[in-house]
């Protein structure tokens, strides 16, 4: 090999490093931006529906994304969708809460003694396969007809999915950082909440949409089936008048509704908690 | 004087599904007040287990463990460890805050004095311009850096450090191994020291614990004072005493 | 030709419940298949049982189902729905008539005029189901027409087994429930009283349950259609005339533990009648005109139903 | 300080360090099984049942333990309870079969490209909170009445809760590995089973548990409205029919089976699964 | 003789939400066939960050990186990587079957020839007792270990590694010193090393490249034979020339 001359080199100053990103195209930038993109995608979902709807051509049993949308406005405008949506959404979060309670001190339990791991094994096992009839009887015991009720349908539904997702990331924590955690001294609820949970972050993160998407679901779906009292019915309430009415482009402004929410709530609740937390502190890409 | 630290016939093992693996076997070695003390030793023979097992993370199986004559039961601020992994910082906090909370929690000490604490030991570990940057984007010498003043911060009675300089460049851990030295002159602090390097074990240690190869035994324990001092009866200096020792073992090892 | 044209296959289906006995008639015995046969084409049916009249007007509407079955409420609202539609609902004949009570236990109600806000009614849904049109209708009768919807506010919705358990077990949950047979035997049984029936809200013996099915299939399928009704006639016919047989039928398809005894109380009622003639439907049917639940009402109850039960005495 | 000696030791043979764990007590020993703790657990909840049910004191609204054990074995020897279970975990098995199939799919697009992100993302805060019954009219249009449309609605339990679970635990992937992968010249699919899927393991499993406990809330739910369109329906049916005979101990035997099949499933399945991957794997303590 | 390994003009950033990090500024470097090419440079001057972006993680924003003339766009097993990070072993395979994947997916080799490889590149960092082992039980040294043993396996054209000594013992880093330098003897393959340590860089490297601090610039290349020879200008040795140029720093900062 011939020896290669040895060399050494001035260095460049400090203000020459703002070196600038190859500049993109109009259209990169714009497509970058992940609201173009899912508006686009929302766009075309609405199109399909469009389109199948009326090659369906049933407007009893798949009405048109048009007179979906129409309904919907009718609805905002005189059914009172709105007030509904709002007395529904009081509800679910009220059992939200309670069920994110309830799965904390269960996974706390769970982390921190033995007995309280595998009895949540086992609760959840039991309880979770569970569908919200099998507690009606109890409900009824416990709280009467009412919200009541449907509260505790709403906690079984939110807590065991939460409980399973924060345990499960509890225990993948890994080993050094519980390690740090012990180091300064904490132990009980300040390990929990100062080192667990933000660790565990991006399975919790994960746990609260489950839990929040099928809030929802048990929710319409219950209070159909008990719970309400003429007059103060939510959004479940609504679809299911208007189904037995038949009026189905009602039914599905209904949904609609349920749908817009949980676009709302992806997007400007947990899309901003995921940028400020997981995704700033580079725990998920 | 009695001991700070005293380890007596202590033996760690790991169980696993299939195995029992022993990490070390009967270890036992004081640590005095303001001791500098160095566990040297090969790959795998059992210094992170140890220097676990003092931190109180680990039961021995065999042999205690006390500290100030209480036995050591659980981990505790009072042991600051530095860890030998990346990931020893909290990913959500920013490195100021990542020194901060350690003192705040664990020193239990006011917000605005940890804040000065902590930039006072981020600027001496030359990370003042990251101060306000996440764990993740650091590169894994900056991340050790930041570990090591979050340990120094806590100015604890005795600080673990396991293989801390081990990703530094020859600059900065001069810089680093410097700055241990000047704290322990201004606070006689006592530290327990994993290292590999045999120039590092002399001039940090004041005491140097040799150790056997996997499962780790007690080889020797030495002394130091950091000028790689000639030892009188052979002449030899002090790293090239302990090379020695450690070389023994290839010789024999080759010839297996 | 034409034969050729029509469907090899038919579903129906039934709901829960002795009402519908006389398709379980049908079933057990391959009535249909037996009348299609004689008609000369080769027909095979499937059986649904179907939890829910949403299910059903689903079923009915995406073409999953040829016969649904429910309560004259959900005929009349599909009917009025359809009805300018090639779907264009009709009943193919009634299934039955039955009293459905308002039973209370509560001492102080012995009219609709004395409930208070301290009552709750169960109805299996507010406001849509039979039960509750019944109770805007006795309103409308108590506290006139204007306040048909005065009851209202104390209804809840309760299937019929959680509302009667709540009635007997005395927990307060509710006051009073809107039941059909065997709930309401059961809850009689136990001493609480009716202050209202569908026979004297509607004036005389109702239609409980129908059978309908979409203009669409009855005219596409002519002969399929007259196989289902001539089935349909010879098992309401066959169950008046063998009532212990049917009582037995039951117990064996619906696989439930009621005692043949029990069952054969029921069908020895006098004020249940297995009859294919539907009976006050108009009365229903004005009446949800009145409140708007419906646009248009039918000019007469043969609007409502199919050519072959016009010939019977009807109302 | 006094200058402490050096010294010099000599080792250890390699047979002497056989050292065993300090014996435990029986007592001990037989609380260290997991099972031991979890059966004492069951004990104390049946307990709990039994009394509570007593204190209650009315058969037609909450049954005891015991009536509902007899219940159980009488549906086992005559009402064919297994034959109505065995019908159910056959669909259900088909329904989360299919899920996961799915939402392999989705998730593997989502990792691979952006568009495949957005999409996923978009459809599960759309699709996930609705209920089953908003599915109803397409199941119907697309699948008639039966087992084609209980599947399809088992299936919309299943995909949402497992795609997100998988979406989350990709995205969780260490960078590290994630290079290791691209390192080997691994992409696509074999980038995805042999890297992401084992990596993301432990949020896998989590996602598994949680669509197995929704698919069956959503199969007994779902059995009720669609009922059986042919033979004797499933466990759904079963708890449907005896509430309207008001047979309540059969009802609670139906859910007891439930119940059971969950532990079952729990303890034999994935605790298995568990112990062999992620616990054997130190990737959950 | 033209360039195996064309680095011109690189600049490499990364874009965070809060900061933009110039991680190296405008680097060139070429490694011709058969070199042993050391990246020397204090901790975070961004070592990592162009061993990542020759290894196809990272897209330079400014210039080229050409490997055997073609332009570098993605990660292969052409440039077999040994990370710096501890979590670089797949924690679901065992050591042998870390080895072994990385030679069936990587190399597409059979299972049979995978396992013999495996088996003797293990034993050339002495962990065949660990074979079977998850890379959970092994310490931080041991995994280090498997991970050279995985890269030197591969037998690639072209391994980059990145502080893959750091965490052993005196004695074990010589031995793998030895055994890469062996290997080369045997395969003459390229390698690109980063170190911390300047005795390394000098026994392992045959041209070595010096960066300055944060953002990493060439600062000087220059050659070694391995026997820290002389300059025969400035009379120096090699290692004492490189601690001269990494000490001026020092004294410049410190007079900052
Ligand atoms: N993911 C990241 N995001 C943002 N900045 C980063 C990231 N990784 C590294 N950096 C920055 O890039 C610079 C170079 O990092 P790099 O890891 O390449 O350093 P290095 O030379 O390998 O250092 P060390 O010897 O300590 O490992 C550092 O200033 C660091 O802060
Ligand atoms: N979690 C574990 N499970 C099982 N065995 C383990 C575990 N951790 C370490 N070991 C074993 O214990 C022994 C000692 O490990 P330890 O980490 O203490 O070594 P070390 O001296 O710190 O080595 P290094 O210098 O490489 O970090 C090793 O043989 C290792 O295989
Ligand atoms: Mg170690
Ligand atoms: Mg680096």
């Amino acid at each position: 090999m011939t020896e290669r001359p040895e060399f050494v080199r001035e260095l460049a100053t400090d203000n020459a490093f703002g070196v600038v990103q190859k500049p993109l195209t109009t259209f990169e930038r714009i497509w970058n931006q992940g609201y173009v993109r899912k508006a686009a995608i929302l766009v075309v979902l609405a199109l399909v529906w469009e389109l199948y709807a009326r090659w369906v051509n049933n407007e009893l049993v798949f009405p048109t994304f048009l007179a979906t949308v129409d309904a919907f406005w009718d609805g905002i405008r005189t059914g009172g969708i709105l007030q509904r949506a709002g007395h529904s959404i009081r509800i679910l979060l009220q059992g939200y809460a309670i069920g994110l309670l309830i799965a904390a001190i269960f996974t706390g339990l769970a982390i921190s003694t033995r007995f309280g791991q595998d009895l949540l094994e086992t609760l959840t096992s039991m309880f979770n396969p569970l569908p919200a009839i099998a507690l009606l009887p109890l409900a009824l015991i416990w709280f009467g007809l009412g919200t009541g009720s449907l509260i505790f349908v709403l906690v079984h539904s939110v807590l065991w999915a939460v409980a399973l997702n924060t345990h499960s990331g509890f225990k993948s924590v890994s080993n050094t950082l519980r390690m740090v955690g012990k180091n300064y001294g904490l132990s009980g609820l300040g390990y929990v909440t100062k080192i667990l949970i933000p660790a565990a972050f991006p399975s919790i993160l994960t746990g609260l949409k489950i839990g929040w998407a099928f809030a929802w679901r048990t929710l319409i779906a219950a209070e159909l089936v008990f719970g309400v009292s003429s007059g103060s019915g939510g959004l479940g309430w609504f679809i299911f008048e208007k189904k037995n009415q038949l009026e189905i482009p009602s039914v599905f402004a209904g949904l609609f509704c349920v749908i817009i929410i949980g676009l709302l709530v992806e997007n400007l609740i947990f899309r901003t908690i995921e940028a400020r937390t997981v995704r700033r502190w580079g725990m998920q890409t | 004087m009695t001991a700070l630290l005293d380890v007596r016939g202590v033996t760690l093992q790991y169980k696993t599904r299939d195995h029992l693996v022993t990490a070390t076997y009967r270890v036992d070695f004081e640590v005095l007040q303001s001791d500098r003390f160095v566990l040297l030793g090969p790959s795998g023979c059992g210094k992170s287990t140890l220097l676990k097992a003092v931190g109180g993370y680990m039961t021995p199986v065999e042999g205690t463990i006390t500290l100030k004559g209480r036995e050591v039961t659980k981990p505790g601020p009072d042991r600051m460890m530095v860890f030998q992994e990346f990931d020893q910082l909290l990913p959500w906090k920013t490195v100021k805050q990542n020194v901060m909370f350690a003192l705040t929690s664990g020193a239990r000490m006011s917000t605005r004095a940890a804040e000065e604490k902590a930039l006072h030991y981020i600027d001496k570990v030359n990370l003042t311009k990251f101060a306000d940057s996440y764990p993740h984007m650091l590169s894994g010498g900056m991340k050790a850096r930041v570990a090591i003043a979050r340990g120094m911060a806590m100015e604890p009675d005795i600080l673990l450090m396991d293989e801390p300089f081990a990703a530094l460049d020859a600059l900065t851990r001069r810089k680093m191994q410097d700055e241990l030295l000047q704290l322990w002159d201004d606070t006689k602090f006592t530290v327990l020291f994993v290292t590999h390097s045999i120039p590092e074990a002399v001039k940090i240690g004041s005491r140097i614990l040799l150790l056997s190869p996997h499962p780790g035994q007690v080889k020797a324990e030495l002394n130091s004072n950091g000028q790689d001092k000639i030892d009188s009866a052979t002449g030899m200096a002090l790293t090239e005493k302990i090379q020695r020792m450690l070389f023994a073992d290839e010789v024999e090892q080759v010839h297996d | 030709e034409r034969a050729r044209a029509e469907v090899n296959e038919i579903r129906a289906a039934q709901q829960y419940g002795l009402s519908y006995l006389a398709l379980m008639v049908m079933e057990d015995q391959k009535l249909i298949e037996k009348h299609a046969k004689d008609g000369g084409i080769d027909l095979k049916v499937t059986w649904a049982k179907l939890g829910g009249p949403a299910a059903m007007n689903d079923a009915l509407l995406s073409g999953g189902l040829d016969f649904a079955s429910g309560g004259v409420p959900g005929l009349i609202t599909l009917w009025s729905k359809t009805k300018d539609s090639p779907l264009a609902v009709k009943g193919v004949g009634a299934l039955n008539n039955m009293p459905v009570e308002l039973i209370t236990s509560n001492p102080n109600v012995k009219s609709v005029k004395d409930f208070t806000e301290k009552d709750k009614i169960a109805v299996t849904s507010v406001k849509v189901s039979t039960q509750a049109m019944l109770l805007e209708q006795a309103a409308a009768q108590a506290f006139g027409k204007e306040n048909f919807a005065k009851l209202d506010p104390l209804t809840v919705s309760l299937p019929h087994p959680e509302a009667m358990v709540a009635l007997l077990s005395g927990s307060g949950a509710i006051t009073a429930h809107f039941a059909s047979p065997p709930f309401s035997y059961t809850e009689k049984a136990k001493g609480f009283r009716v202050v209202a029936k569908n026979y004297d809200i509607l004036g005389g013996r109702a239609t409980f349950n129908v059978v309908w099915t979409t203009s669409k299939f009855a005219n596409a399928n002519p002969k399929a259609y007259a196989a289902f009704a001539a089935a349909f006639a010879e098992a309401t016919d066959w169950i008046n005339k063998n009532k212990q047989a049917a009582a037995e039928l039951y117990k064996r398809m619906a696989n439930t533990n009621e005692t043949i005894e029990q069952l054969m109380q029921m069908l020895n009622d006098p004020e249940i009648d297995m009859t294919l003639t539907p009976n006050k439907t108009m009365v229903t049917a004005e009446f949800m005109e009145q409140i708007g639940t419906i646009k248009v009402k039918p000019a007469s109850w043969k609007d409502l139903f199919f050519p072959n039960v016009h010939n019977l005495p009807g109302s």
